[in-house]
């Protein structure tokens, strides 16, 4: 029983219908598709069999590192943070890894678990750093960024060790039971969906993105805002962990600097997928757009031949376009 | 005097599919009032913003006379406050006055002192703004638009949190201006207000003209009506449903005992009965808002005890209170209140869900249907839920805040700190009366409000406080505003 | 809130006022601090070589954090600092091969990092993000610079940089240039009109607009001077490394922020004294020399530079829960105060 | 260690200062530890080592170099980030008496006691020719670089170009910068193979960038070709696999540029200091590894990351190794 019980005083029930729902998609969404949508068409035409559905899962599943670790960039960003951490972890948990199936007696089923751990550890850190302190994210992740960098260097002085199961690389380069998807697909996919249903489908996702978007009136309402500053950065550190794992799962070798461009590449991909540094925007399905159109680009650059100067310019010139797209069509909504 | 002020023709401006002004035509001479009146959405700000320039319309033209020597063609006061927070009156009043060349901190001062106690008010010019209570910061964006004699002076409800003194202050270097010829548009959901101040009247409806005239040819029923369209009904609801023995015997949803919170309150008393609404009512800034705070949860006493339930409490942080069925809408709803960029569901669900999905997992149709009966039940103009709430107008996002805790079923107590600010006539009483429903459920109600009539029309008890005290407590029923004001500045009580 | 905070609540836009000064005096404490210190404990520190070392790798690093400060001061951030860095040493390279030379070159630098800035600042009037808008300008100016870097014929000639680097004693020309960029941009910040827009901008964006201040403009403004000073910073690194290098500025996107921050110019805009960036670079850059003279371990140095960005904002942090910023990054609504330090009892 | 020992040494051990130019990757990473290990065995003649660290910043490093020379040591060995950049501070080193050995990378003066390097565009020409004469002289080829803008990967490729440019059955189908990471060449050669799978060869930089374009073969399902590589023992290894699994379409050479080059400037620096005639460009040239020698070099005992051509002994390897 509500207070709202009693017949309402005016029902101006608002249109509904398909068309509506459609007109209601965010036009952050519609520009990703579009520029994922342009970027694979440019990639369809530009080779002989450019079309051929198993070379553009292959694509989407070189990209899975990126895809996971651009969950946890919307994640964070959705906070109103924002996590340049993500890249030296993703380097420590590959070189963990490795150094872990080294050890003998070890197996996959001890060491992801282990790896992971770690990667919540450091989350967890930033997380106690951020919500207890006045630290602006950016500052505090690049300084945890830093230290994490140095430290990867100091225990491995230079040279990561260890080695990389062949049980490990199956996961990017198999194929899943005879299906045309790859592992590290699958687990980004399901990573996706699962995160993409907590926040849009249950209480605490929904009131996760209400502490991004104000965390006073939030506050004022009864949530715990710093547990959710906890919990985002934490699932950061997890998540990039994870897309480390997946990373040296493609690559086949521990590195000190692998994971460094993800950083960036990462808050990209959301911000393309339309989360808003601001707080409280933002979500999977466009994280994933922003993920593919990014990783249909590069291959359309790097099969056409081109400098990598001039990609350089190709993707920050990309990159503006997008921004400023999507700034116009929202601008016409207008802020008040 | 032969050319207009104010020259406004056929002016129109959308947002998307929202038609906020349709055809507005107005002209308004030098020194002469204009009420602007109109239900909350229908389209006022959004002329103002035009006249102010902050707005360029769809169609239509605007012509604003050159102004006096010195002067500026218009200056505005905002509906939401536009001052900066961190810095000093005399900061706040340097910057906004159109003279910003560089001026030395002692000079910048002596503005601002001169500035101030031209309006009237006492208000030290080395406080940080935002130290100020909500309505010394109206007060202070008042001074800093009329500082500067312009053409046209726009003021978008400058009274929403004023209360009478101040008021009159206000109208007082109103008046003063529109002698020295600057044409006024003047916008407030307070009718007494409009009919003291203003000579003319324009009334919107749905971004539509709907009436233009003198004021003085015109009753108050008479605007309501066409503001709303239809005929105006009581604005309070009546308490003759309630038995009295009920209210007298009631059990105490929330006690404070002897309670002090260092440096605004000191050992105040009060009860809130379950199943009746309970006021404050006091002069701005004597302890209204801490109590209100403190029983959120929002603020810890530094001594004393708060019972909640007959049990004594500690509510460390709103989310104890919410947890012990206390909920509370915050004065400052922008900053406090809405999730801006988010849809009207998630800013009507955001309190509620815990209760409301015990489970953890939203059902999405379950909770369009409750932000449905949300918006419909308190009539929010709105395009579709999923719009952002950025987009409602000022009024239709405080209904929302208040639907906010309307669905919550575990509510036991509502503290409600202003809840009608900048809300017009008609949606007022569907708060009204959502409130007083609520009591008949027998959720008890706390409110604080710095108007009087509200208070009085509204509650069933009224505590005064001045000065971080509790220095009467009235039945609501038998009170009088004079009674009220007695207590409110100091007297001691009457009854 | 107690008193003690209460000193560091700005209570003036001028930040060249007294007040504002006295919120970095332990910085400039500590800077002289550190350098007594390193010169006792430490002889090889006060050798000439160690002396025109230090300042001629200061010189950059004040000119790009300069920059980097005003758009802070601004509510902005600027990635593209380094990128423009490298560029400017590449388009120095250029003059034997344009047509008028150094003459040439030199305000062509100057130029360049101007348009930038003025794209930076456009993008972000249109609405980009700041940190996107100049993440995506840095990587296209750095594109564009790897391009000019191999232009057949290119390369610094020896006489500029005979001008470039020339030394007063042992102080580096560009030492000088960059006190003078510093004492100016701080003096315009606190008195000009146009200053007094930055910091209100920076304050509060929205208020700033509905007062009709001219927002666009100062955003411009502030990146415009962020792209100049950090061009200049490029000569003067071209000036000690001879070289067109179109990566030579990497590390200058994060030394300069690092160096904003410690200076205690508040992220979110409009707190700050520009006038110490300086005690923050000295700071930096000579614990950075001790560092290097006492041969501490290579690795440890990264480390070490994680841990004194999280200290230096560690102890702002500290200092500043007087300061009223409700809650970090809000870019929206800063404009009411926190409801716990509202109204005390009237009068 | 703040200033004793900044007397010239009488009794003859010496100070010496060595810049490492960078610690991020394993090569530059092993050239430092090769360098460590050398003083070490060489311990009688050094009273004190200074080490300093650039991060690849041009800047930095002139600054580093600096320091030693306020602090008087007896010999710098610095590896130059920008070529032209170091100039000023070695001869402001001459000036004060010091001998500067340039380790693996060159100067643009001739203020030096010693340089001591293989010669990057000779190292691109080495492979570039092996790939073309094992191609016959004409082909569709992939050439990846490491990053643009970086000295090394500039010179590498000018060496290989000029061979390139000289046959003109060569074409040059796609130029890649694999940023010396093995993920990044991987995604990109793939990318290449989608719109050129006829490709006859690979010319790589080396690092880990060759197994990352194998990689991309096999996963491409494209038959492999002829790679050039340097090294590394990744590849080493991966190569013998091939071997021994009867891969016929591969072949490969290794080009090493020898971390051992760090233990050499310090034999060189220590011949300076106690008199010794040193050679004044010790150029050497590309050590080689192919089929017919690759199982001298390939150690299956040790990790991926090892560069298999150094001076170390086996314990010390296995010291670094953990
Ligand atoms: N409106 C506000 N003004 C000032 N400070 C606030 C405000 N809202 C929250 N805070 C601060 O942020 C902190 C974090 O909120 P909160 O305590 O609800 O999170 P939590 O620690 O996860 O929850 P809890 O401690 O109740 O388990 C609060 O303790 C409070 O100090
Ligand atoms: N930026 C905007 N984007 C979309 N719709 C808007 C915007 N600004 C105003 N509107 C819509 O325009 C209409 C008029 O709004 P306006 O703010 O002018 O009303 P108002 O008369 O001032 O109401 P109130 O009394 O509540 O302040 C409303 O329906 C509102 O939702
Ligand atoms: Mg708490
Ligand atoms: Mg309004």
């Amino acid at each position: 029983m509500t207070a709202l019980d009693s017949p309402p005083l005016r029902t101006d029930r608002p249109r509904s219908g398909f068309g509506s729902a459609l007109g209601r998609v965010p036009t952050s969404l519609w520009v990703a598709y579009g520029l994922t949508l342009a970027c694979l068409i440019l990639l369809g035409v530009s080779t002989s069999d450019g079309f051929n559905p198993d070379r553009l899962l292959r694509i989407l599943s070189n990209a899975a590192p990126l895809g996971v670790v651009a969950i946890a960039q919307t994640i964070v960003i959705i906070n109103r943070g924002l996590d340049l951490s993500v890249g030296p972890v993703m380097n420590s948990a590959a070189i963990l890894t490795a150094v872990l199936s080294a050890a003998p007696g070890a197996s996959l089923a001890t060491t992801v678990p282990l790896v992971v751990l770690m990667g919540a550890a450091i989350g967890l850190v930033n997380g106690v750093l951020l919500a207890f302190t006045r630290i602006p994210p950016l500052l505090g992740t690049l300084a945890t960024a830093t230290i994490i960098g140095g430290v990867n260097a100091l225990v491995t002085r230079g040279q990561p060790r260890g080695i990389v199961p062949d049980e490990l690389r199956v996961l990017a380069d198999g194929r899943l039971f005879g299906t045309p998807f790859s592992a590290s697909l699958v687990i980004w996919i399901v990573l996706l969906v699962i995160v993409g249903l907590i926040l849009t489908g249950t209480v605490a996702g929904r009131r996760f993105k209400a502490v991004g978007a104000n965390p006073r009136a939030s506050w004022l309402s009864g949530v715990p805002v710093r547990r959710h500053t906890l919990v985002a950065y934490t699932a950061s550190g997890t998540l990039a962990a994870m897309a480390g794992i997946l990373l040296i799962a493609y690559s086949g070798s521990p590195s000190l600097t692998a994971g460094d461009s993800y950083a960036l590449n990462s808050v990209v991909a959301a911000v393309i997928g339309g989360a808003a540094l601001a707080g409280g925007t933002g979500g999977m399905v466009g994280t994933f757009a922003g993920v593919a159109a990014l990783a249909f680009l590069t291959t359309v650059l790097n099969s056409f031949n081109i400098p990598s100067p001039v990609q350089f310019i190709v993707n920050g010139g990309v990159l503006i376009g997008m921004l400023l797209i999507n700034g116009r069509l929202s601008a016409r909504r207008g802020a008040r | 005097m032969s050319q207009p002020a104010l020259t406004c023709q056929h002016v129109s401006k959308s947002f998307g599919a929202t038609r906020a002004v349709v055809d507005v035509d107005v002209t308004l001479n030098r020194g002469e009032i204009l009420a602007l009146v109109g239900e909350n959405g229908a389209g006022k700000s959004t002329l103002m913003n035009m006249l102010s320039g902050l707005l360029s319309p769809d169609t239509g033209s605007i012509t604003i006379a050159d102004p006096p020597e010195g002067g500026r063609a218009v200056s505005m006061v905002h509906q939401e406050l536009s001052l900066f927070a961190n810095l000093t009156v005399a900061e706040n009043l340097s910057l906004g006055d159109g003279d910003t060349t560089h001026r030395s901190e002692r000079a910048k001062r002596d503005v601002a002192r001169s500035t101030l106690a031209g309006l009237g008010v006492d208000i030290d010019v080395d406080a940080t703004v935002g130290d100020l209570t909500v309505g010394q910061r109206q007060l202070l964006e008042v001074a800093k638009a009329i500082a500067v004699t312009p053409t046209l002076l726009i003021l978008d409800e400058p009274t929403s949190s004023l209360e009478n003194p101040q008021v009159e202050l206000l109208f007082a270097a109103v008046r003063r201006l529109s002698a020295a010829g600057t044409a006024v548009v003047f916008v407030s959901h307070r009718m007494d207000e409009l009919f003291e101040l203003c000579d003319r009247v324009l009334v919107m409806r749905d971004g539509r003209q709907v009436d233009e005239g003198p004021l003085a040819d015109r009753t108050r029923d008479q605007l309501v009506a066409s503001m709303v369209g239809r005929e105006a009904s009581d604005l309070y609801p009546s308490r003759e449903a309630r038995g009295d023995e009920k209210d007298a015997a009631g059990p105490a949803a929330v006690e404070l005992v002897d309670v002090s919170l260092e440096g605004s309150l000191s050992s105040v008393d009060l009860r809130v009965t379950a199943g009746s609404i309970t006021a404050i009512a006091g002069l701005e800034g004597h302890g209204q808002s801490e109590v209100a705070e403190v029983v959120a949860g929002v603020r810890t006493p530094t001594s004393g005890t708060l019972r909640r339930a007959g049990r004594p409490v500690r509510l460390r942080s709103p989310r104890h209170a919410v947890r012990s069925g206390i909920g509370y809408v915050a004065p400052d709803r922008r900053l406090d209140g809405l999730l801006l960029d988010q849809s009207i569901s998630a800013n009507a669900l955001l309190a509620a869900m815990p209760r409301l999905f015990p489970s953890g997992i939203v059902g999405p149709r379950r909770a369009r249907q409750i932000a449905q009966r949300v918006v419909s039940h308190l009539a929010v103009k709105h395009a579709a839920l999923t719009q952002p709430i950025v987009e409602l107008s000022g009024g239709n996002q405080q209904k929302v805040l208040i639907g906010r805790w309307l669905v919550d079923d575990g509510l036991e107590v509502l503290v409600l700190n202003d809840p009608t600010r900048g809300v017009d006539v008609g949606s007022r009483a569907q708060i009204y009366q959502s409130i007083r429903e609520l009591t008949e459920r027998g959720v008890a109600v706390l409110l604080v409000s710095t108007d009087l009539q509200e208070i009085l029309g509204l509650s069933d008890e009224v505590y005064v406080m001045y000065s971080g005290r509790i220095t009467g407590r009235l039945d609501s029923r038998t009170a009088t505003e004079t009674a009220v004001m007695h207590l409110a500045t100091g007297g001691t009580a009457v009854v | 809130m107690s008193s003690a905070t209460r000193a560091f609540r700005p209570q003036a836009l001028s930040t060249t006022s007294l007040r504002a000064l006295s919120r970095a005096k332990f910085l400039w404490i500590l800077a002289l601090a550190v350098i007594v210190i390193a010169s006792i404990a430490l002889p090889a520190f006060r050798s000439t070589v160690s002396v025109n070392s230090l300042l001629a790798s200061l010189a950059p690093i004040v000119l790009i954090a300069v920059g980097q400060g005003i758009v802070v001061m601004w509510g902005g951030i600027d990635l593209s600092v380094g990128a423009i860095a490298g560029l400017a040493t590449v388009v120095l390279s250029l003059s034997p091969v344009l047509p008028g030379g150094a003459a040439v070159a030199v305000p062509l630098v100057l130029i360049a990092g101007l348009v930038v800035g003025l794209a930076n600042g456009s993008g972000v009037i249109a609405g980009i993000n700041p940190l996107l808008m100049t993440f995506a300008a840095s990587g296209v100016v750095q594109g564009f610079a790897l391009l000019l870097q191999s232009t057949p014929g290119a390369g610094i000639p020896l006489p500029l940089l005979t001008v470039l680097g020339t030394s007063l004693g042992a102080v580096p020309l560009f030492a000088l240039i960059a006190l003078v960029v510093l004492v100016a941009a701080w003096a315009w910040m606190g008195q000009s009109r146009a200053g007094r827009y930055v910091q209100a901008v920076g304050y509060d964006q929205r208020i700033a607009t509905r007062l009709g201040f001219p927002v666009r403009r100062s955003a411009l403004l502030v990146y415009g001077l962020s792209g100049v000073f950090a061009s200049l910073g490029g000569m003067a690194i071209a000036s000690r490394t001879y070289t067109a290098d179109a990566l030579v500025g990497a590390s200058s996107v994060i030394d300069s922020i690092a160096t904003v921050l410690v200076a205690g110019i508040v992220i979110t805009g409009g707190i700050g004294s520009l006038l110490s960036i300086l005690p923050a670079a000295v700071i930096i850059a000579v614990v950075g020399q001790v560092i290097t003279l006492t041969g501490t371990d290579t690795y440890y140095q990264t480390i070490f530079k994680g841990v004194l960005l999280i200290a230096a904002m560690g102890v702002y942090g500290l200092a500043d829960r007087g300061l009223k910023i409700p809650w970090r990054l809000r870019p929206k609504d800063k404009d009411a105060a926190p409801a716990q330090t509202r109204s005390e009892p009237a009068r | 260690t703040d200033g004793a020992s900044e007397t010239p040494a009488a009794d003859g051990t010496y100070v010496i200062g060595y810049d490492s130019y960078f610690v991020g990757n394993t090569w530059s990473a092993q050239l430092e530890a090769e360098f460590t290990a050398a003083t070490k065995r060489d311990a009688d003649q050094i009273s004190d080592v200074i080490m300093t660290q650039s991060d690849n910043d041009a800047q930095k490093q002139i600054s580093n170099v600096q320091s030693m020379i306020a602090r008087n040591v007896d010999a710098i060995i610095v590896t130059p980030i920008s070529p032209e950049g170091i100039v000023p501070v070695l001869q402001q080193a001459s000036a004060a008496g010091i001998d500067v050995i340039l380790n693996a990378s060159g100067a643009e003066t001739d203020d030096y006691t010693s340089y001591v390097n293989v010669d990057d565009e000779s190292f691109g020409a080495t492979g570039a020719e092996w790939l073309v004469d094992k191609l016959g002289g004409s082909g569709r080829i992939i050439a990846i670089n490491g990053i643009a803008g970086i000295p090394t990967s500039d010179l590498r490729y000018a060496g290989a170009q000029a061979v390139f440019d000289e046959n003109p059955g060569i074409e040059v189908v796609s130029t890649i910068d694999g940023g010396w990471d093995q993920a990044t060449t991987k995604t990109a050669v793939e990318a290449v193979l989608a719109a050129n799978p006829d490709i006859d060869g690979v010319w790589s930089q080396g690092g880990s960038m060759t197994l990352g374009a194998i990689e991309a073969f096999e996963a491409a399902g494209v038959p492999l070709v002829p790679m050039t590589g340097e090294d590394s023992n990744g590849l080493l290894k991966k190569w013998q696999s091939l071997v021994a699994a009867g891969e016929t379409g591969f072949d490969c050479i290794a080009v090493a540029k020898p971390t051992w080059i760090s233990a050499q400037s310090l034999e060189n620096a220590l011949a300076a200091l106690s008199g010794t005639e040193v050679t004044k460009d010790d150029i050497l040239d590309p050590e080689v590894i192919t089929s017919e020698n690759l199982t001298e070099f390939v150690r299956d005992d040790l990790p991926d990351s090892l560069w298999v051509n150094t001076r170390m002994t086996d314990d010390e390897i296995t010291a670094l190794f953990g």
